[in-house]
């Protein structure tokens, strides 16, 4: 029993944690880079999921090959992502560069309103379930543990995510000119690094994840309105407790989340509303910059 | 100085104007007014904070807690005087407040805003749990009295508003005279150069305490108006929702005067009335649209539109 | 700063405006005589709106054109309310208390409404009674589930055309226990808000007061609109409960039935869903054969077959392609009590007043769409209704869901008597519930 | 009481990672001493005023101020007791004018109780700013924003905060740094005129070797984090070493 409960308390941990994951990598990678803490994130997280599931749902009309819907999946978090993070980057961002960070977040935050009504315009109120896909993989049973194959897959694609990432920003040039951004903008630019492109590479790749988070959880809700908002605060939580910009930060911060969440959820039910909070605000008082994020010094 | 006392013959002309309306204007106008009126107060705290550079995204925390204040104290204790009730609220909240402000204080940009954010969703899951406060039902707040005395609903509301004016006057005064003095003025200073406050010998956390504290109290007399005037409060008062709203007023408003929060606070509230009447499924996108207008073309917020008109002139 | 000209300038300016708008912009639509106008407050935005909200004023203003078309079956042909044509005025309920209250100070006032039918959120239903009191403003509630409102207070405008939580978790307690009198152990989902809250609390003692040997041993409480319940199902499992009990509807409830049905959890655990009749349109085969559900009353699937009850099904699926959920039929009798209502007060000539209509609504029994509804509690201002509930089974042959052994509770059976409150009549163990 | 020890530095340490910033700095100053530090980019002589003033917290060692240990004290403390400093890069309120950034300069040397809630603006105030303007010579910008003013000008600016506060000991990093050579001696001229009632201490960080020569009776010179030279100033600048490590490039 006590086992069990352990076991499934990792388990349910790391599923969690790699969901936050994949939804959270996305904002921290667009804060770390552009210092955009964007809350219209929560708003590509939706467009991606109602996209998956309309697309999923006609899929499985025509009744093509089930396991095709993955791929469908994909393309959809591409599609909104790309076509999303042209439309915010070029058409509202390029022209709040260099303005205060907290009416930046603003501007997200409005943005935000704006893309919850458009997407009541476009898809109307009516909740589109799409299934099918979560049930296709079937169930693993390791010893107590009785688990849904879509959870794992969803471990497997936060760690290829997450592999990719840091591959991608370690071991290729394009990674290494973001990593100098990220360390020193203004250094960068007089390096003569085209900054601007950088960003608009940056959003488009954090707008893609934000979808892609989206489309990923499609499957296993009915996709409805106001799916947007909780999954905003939630980011921002995992974002804070791993250090803002600090793609391993987001890793740590959603796994710190994942699992005390579950834990409350096996141990003691009463505390899951507090849960996220209240590591977000100890993880803040003990390491003011989240726990892997430091305090830069001005050079004076 | 000269400054000031055109500001405070601007707001006793204000005050003036106010308290006349009240008498003429129909009920669901009082009761915008006096929302309005005390959503501008907590951006008047805003204001200052964001003078220098620091933003709540709590800030509901407080205007909970003045809420929630005055409805226990209605509860439990049968208090009911709406002067005495207000005074609560904003106690209250300084208290909590200046506890708070100890750790606020080592905080800056957006993890300042975070760790406001985490305290009032705090608040919010504590006031969820409580289901002997209805939960998120939230409770009742009996009719205020004055003086002991228990009046007709329309003149406990007439009274409730002329109070609220006051109070907005009377805060809008009291910022303004701070913002004249030297650790008023340091908000600017500390947006423009820590370091160098930190080098004039002054310690910058100490100045944000103090801003802190006093957003605090405005936001607590502000939430305890609120509960009076809507006669009902629950947790989604504390919710971070409610913090983006008091923020996007900040920003609506621009920090040009300390009467631009009450502006910005009567347009915003206008704004979704009738973006309510005439496009109840999509307001969301018209408040949205205005905010990015705003931020995109009037960076100062509305105040620096009208003073910019004036300059033309 | 700025001289002291401007600044004065300035405030004249924003005044001017803001008395501008707060006298009342626009002028009142036509003169009021000919026709009655009411106030529909509903869930527009956020998450309730595709489950709940939206199908609420769907129902609102099917209902309202029938009255003006006088197509409704009998005994409701008459053409429009007292012989004056319906108007309705749509609000979103969608923002928050403080401003609902304005907002119906506006719909009285600035929109010149006879009456205010709608509320689904319970906090908007506590927040707005007195003021509907203090402006003499007719307000028949529609949904808003939580039994305080007239526990703790007497309002004189307000009424409930619709009976509030109580009724669903006794219904699933009595269903549950005939048909598995040896139950162990519960367990409960539920949101961790009042409405959550108080279903569980209700059905949990419920079935603890038929059944005192009846452990509870998981509670569970999720964050709304959280979406993600591996870790509750893993608790389910390793706890092994006879019984699981949730409120959970829309959105929250189809993302926990497609993620426990995944990892077969309904397999060896009883499903008692007291709110979840309107998503089995949208999940069909998806959600399990077997589990008991409810649809808060005799709506929807357990609509009875009545003349009426054809009708609203009926035409609702032909305008909105699918079927009505419980909402819709609130609302509709809402509507439909106040047309009732106006019809029995009005003496010809003069509308009838707010007061007369009141009167006319108090002990007033009559037949509604789902089933016939009796404003007979809290000095008649709160309705019962008679209970259903039944066990989902999807017929594969005509892919459509459906319900089997269905039983229908006698009001009196699952609602506490005039006068006593609902956690107090369940805990003293039904007194006076008459279920013949 | 000249001569007596204003600043005693004892084995000063400070490493950044691995790079060694100081070691072991042996110094120390005496009252109304003017001394300047030279040394080349990097050879830590503004990190070495970074660590007195508490900017940068040491590694080792000990810095007492007329007996009392400074490290560990914030910058904040460090300024009241009298130690204050002026910038490489003027630390200036960008967006206040002149005159602002010097009344808050001047309100805050006021130590009494509460004085942080008297008028910023009172007329004694603004008087007093605008006279120290005038010793200055930028009065002339007194209204314009500091971030719109000549680099010269903001240079003077910064260091007349520096000096709002009677200060004991005062830290001037490169003061004539940015500054046109034909007004380097002008504005040295300006600064030490304004000092020389002051009866303060003055340790200035400078790479023009005329003005070391012309203003630095005695000379510091920095090199790799430690002290190579000290002494009068003509003994350091004719120190072979000196020349080779710190001035030899200029000179050649």
């Amino acid at each position: 029993m006590i086992v069990a409960t352990l076991a499934f308390i990792v388990a349910d941990g790391v599923i969690y944690a790699s969901w936050l994951f994949i939804v959270a990598v996305g904002m921290t990678l667009v804060y770390g880079v552009m210092r955009i803490l964007n809350v219209a994130h929560g708003s590509l997280y939706a467009l991606g999921a109602y996209t998956a599931a309309t697309m999923v749902g006609a899929w499985f009309q025509r009744g093509y090959a089930p396991l095709g819907s993955f791929v469908l999946l994909l393309v959809a978090a591409l599609v909104v992502g790309l076509v999303m993070g042209l439309i915010l980057e070029l058409g509202l961002l390029r022209f709040l560069h260099g303005r205060d960070e907290v009416v930046v977040v603003l501007a997200t935050y409005a943005t935000f309103l704006i893309l919850e009504d458009v997407i009541q315009l476009i898809w109307g109120v009516e909740a589109r379930p799409a299934p099918q896909p979560y049930s296709l993989l079937g169930t693993t049973t390791v010893g107590p543990l009785l688990l849904n194959n879509y959870d794992l897959a969803l471990i497997a694609l936060a760690l290829l995510v997450g592999g990719v990432g840091w591959w991608a920003l370690t071991r290729t040039i394009a990674g290494k000119l973001l990593l100098a951004v990220i360390f020193d903008r203004e250094m960068a630019e007089a390096c003569g690094i085209n900054v601007r492109r950088v960003f608009l590479v940056t959003f488009l790749i954090g707008s893609v994840l934000g979808a892609l988070g989206g489309a990923s959880t499609a499957p296993m809700i009915s996709v409805s309105r106001g799916l947007g908002v909780d999954v905003i605060v939630l980011a921002f939580a995992v974002v804070v407790i791993g250090g803002l910009g600090s793609i391993p930060g987001a890793l740590l911060g959603a796994a710190v989340i994942g699992l005390s969440r579950a834990a409350a959820v096996h141990l003691l039910p009463q505390a899951e509303v507090f849960a996220i909070y209240l590591i977000m605000t100890l993880v803040l008082i003990i390491r003011p910059y989240g726990l892997l994020g430091h305090e830069r010094l001005r050079k004076v | 100085m000269a400054a000031r006392d055109r500001t405070g013959a601007a707001l006793a002309g204000a005050f003036v104007v106010f308290v006349a309306a009240g008498f003429f204007l129909p009920s669901w106008a009082v009761s915008l007014v006096i929302l309005s009126l005390a959503r501008g107060i907590v951006a008047l705290g805003l204001v200052v904070q964001f003078r220098s550079g620091l933003v709540s995204f709590g800030q509901a925390l407080f205007f909970a807690i003045g809420g929630y204040a005055v409805g226990l104290a209605g509860l439990k204790l049968r208090l009911t005087d709406m002067i005495v009730l207000t005074v609560i609220g904003v106690a209250a909240a300084t208290l909590l407040g200046a506890g708070l402000g100890f750790l606020m204080r080592r905080y800056r940009e957006i993890f300042f805003a975070m760790l406001s954010l985490g305290f009032s969703m705090l608040f919010y899951g504590l006031l969820v749990k409580t289901e002997t406060l209805g939960s998120t039902d939230g409770f009742n707040v009996p009719a205020p009295t004055i003086f002991g005395a228990r009046l007709s609903a329309l003149a406990t509301r007439t009274l409730l508003y002329d109070l609220t004016v006051a109070a907005a006057a009377g805060a809008a005064l009291g910022v303004h005279w701070y913002l004249g003095t030297i650790l008023g003025r340091l908000d600017t200073a500390l947006r423009d150069n820590e370091v160098r406050v930190e080098y004039l010998g002054y310690a910058p956390g100490r100045v944000i305490h103090v801003q802190y504290v006093l957003g605090a109290a405005l936001a607590g007399g502000a939430g305890a108006l609120t509960a009076m005037a809507v006669g009902h409060i629950d947790p989604s008062m504390a919710y971070w929702t409610t913090s983006g709203e008091l923020v996007f007023v900040t920003i609506l408003s621009g920090t040009g005067s300390v009467l631009a929060p009450f502006l910005g606070s009567l347009v915003f509230g206008l704004l979704q009335t009738y973006a309510l009447q005439y496009a109840p499924s999509v307001w969301q996108m018209i408040l949205g649209v205005a905010l990015l207008a705003i931020i995109l073309y009037l960076p100062g917020g509305l105040w620096s539109a009208l003073e910019r008109n004036r300059a033309r002139a | 700063m700025r001289t002291a000209t401007s600044t004065l300038g300035l405030l004249a300016m924003a005044i001017g405006v803001a008395a501008l708008f707060l006298i009342g912009l626009p002028a009142p639509v036509a003169s009021q005589a000919e026709k009655y106008r009411v106030g529909v407050v509903t869930l527009l935005a956020g998450p309730f709106a595709a489950s709940i909200g939206v199908p609420a004023k769907n129902g609102a203003e099917m209902v309202a054109e029938a009255i003006n078309n006088g197509t409704l079956p009998a005994p409701y042909a008459t053409k429009g309310v007292a012989g004056r044509s319906l108007e309705l005025v749509v609000v979103d309920e969608s923002t928050g208390t403080a401003k609902q209250v304005t907002e119906f100070r506006g719909l009285a006032e600035r929109r010149e409404v006879d009456a205010v039918v709608g509320y689904l959120v319970a906090g908007s239903c506590l927040a707005v009674a007195p003021v509907a009191d203090e402006l003499k403003m007719l307000t028949l509630l529609s949904t808003c589930s939580t039994p305080r409102i007239f526990e703790e207070n007497d309002f004189k405008y307000v009424y409930r055309t619709s009976a509030h939580l109580t009724p669903d978790g006794v219904t699933a307690a009595r269903y549950l226990l005939k048909r598995m009198p040896n139950v162990k152990t519960i367990a409960g989902l539920n949101w961790n808000m009042a409405y959550g809250q108080d279903a569980w609390r209700d059905f949990r003692l419920s079935v603890q007061t038929l059944k005192p040997d009846v452990e509870a041993i998981n509670e569970q409480f999720t964050t709304f609109g959280g979406g993600q319940y591996g870790a509750e199902i893993s608790a389910l499992l390793t706890k092994k409960p006879t019984v699981l009990h949730t409120a959970f509807a829309g959105g929250d409830f189809e993302a926990f039935v497609v993620q426990m049905t995944a990892r077969g959890l309904h397999q060896n655990i009883q499903m008692v869903m007291t709110a979840g009749a309107g998503s089995m349109y949208r999940l069909l085969d998806k959600l399990p054969d077997g589990v008991f559900i409810e649809d808060r009353g005799p709506y929807s699937v357990f609509a009875r077959p009545t003349a009426l009850g054809n009708w609203f099904r009926t035409t609702y699926e032909q305008r909105y392609g699918i079927t009505p959920p419980y909402t819709a039929y609130h609302m509709g009798q809402a509507v439909l009590a106040f047309k009732i209502a106006a019809d029995k007060a009005s003496k010809g000539g003069a509308k009838p007043a707010p007061e007369e209509i009141g009167r006319a609504l108090e002990q007033l029994k009559f037949d509604a769409f789902g089933t016939t509804v009796h404003m007979s509690r809290s000095r008649g201002h709160q309705a019962v209704t008679e209970s259903a509930i039944g066990v989902y089974k999807f017929d594969k042959a005509k892919s459509v869901p459906t319900v089997v052994d269905v039983t229908y509770y006698p009001a009196d059976c699952v609602n506490p008597p005039d006068g006593t409150k609902g956690e107090a009549w369940i805990k003293g163990g039904f007194k006076g519930a008459r279920c013949d | 009481m000249t001569g007596a020890p204003v600043l005693e530095v004892r084995r000063l340490t400070k490493l950044f990672d691995q790079v060694v910033a100081a070691r072991d700095i042996d110094v120390t100053i005496a009252t109304e001493e003017v001394v300047s530090i030279i040394g080349a980019n990097g050879a830590g002589k503004t990190t070495f005023v970074n660590l007195v003033t508490g900017y940068t917290h040491p590694s080792g060692g000990s810095i007492r101020f007329r007996g009392q240990e400074l490290v560990g004290l914030p910058p904040r403390e460090i300024t009241r007791l009298g130690v204050c400093r002026s910038f490489q890069v003027p630390q200036v309120f960008s967006t206040m004018s002149v005159l602002e950034n010097l009344m808050i300069a001047h309100g805050l040397s006021d130590r009494g109780r509460g004085a942080g809630l008297s008028a910023l603006a009172s007329r004694d105030r603004v008087e007093a700013c605008a006279e120290l303007l005038s010793v200055y010579r930028i009065e002339a910008y007194r209204d314009r924003p500091a971030a719109l003013v000549p680099q010269g000008v903001r240079k003077l600016l910064d260091i007349a905060m520096a000096t709002a506060r009677e200060a004991t000991l005062l830290f001037l990093d490169e003061p004539t740094s940015g500054i046109a050579t034909e007004e380097k001696f002008a504005v040295m001229d300006i600064v030490m005129a304004a000092l020389a009632e002051r009866k303060a201490t003055v340790v200035f960080i400078e790479h023009d070797i005329d003005i070391v020569e012309r203003y630095g009776r005695r000379v510091l010179a920095f090199h790799e984090g430690g002290i190579l030279a000290d002494g009068p100033a003509a003994d350091v600048l004719g120190d072979a070493r000196v020349r080779e490590h710190v001035t030899g490039r200029r000179r050649a």
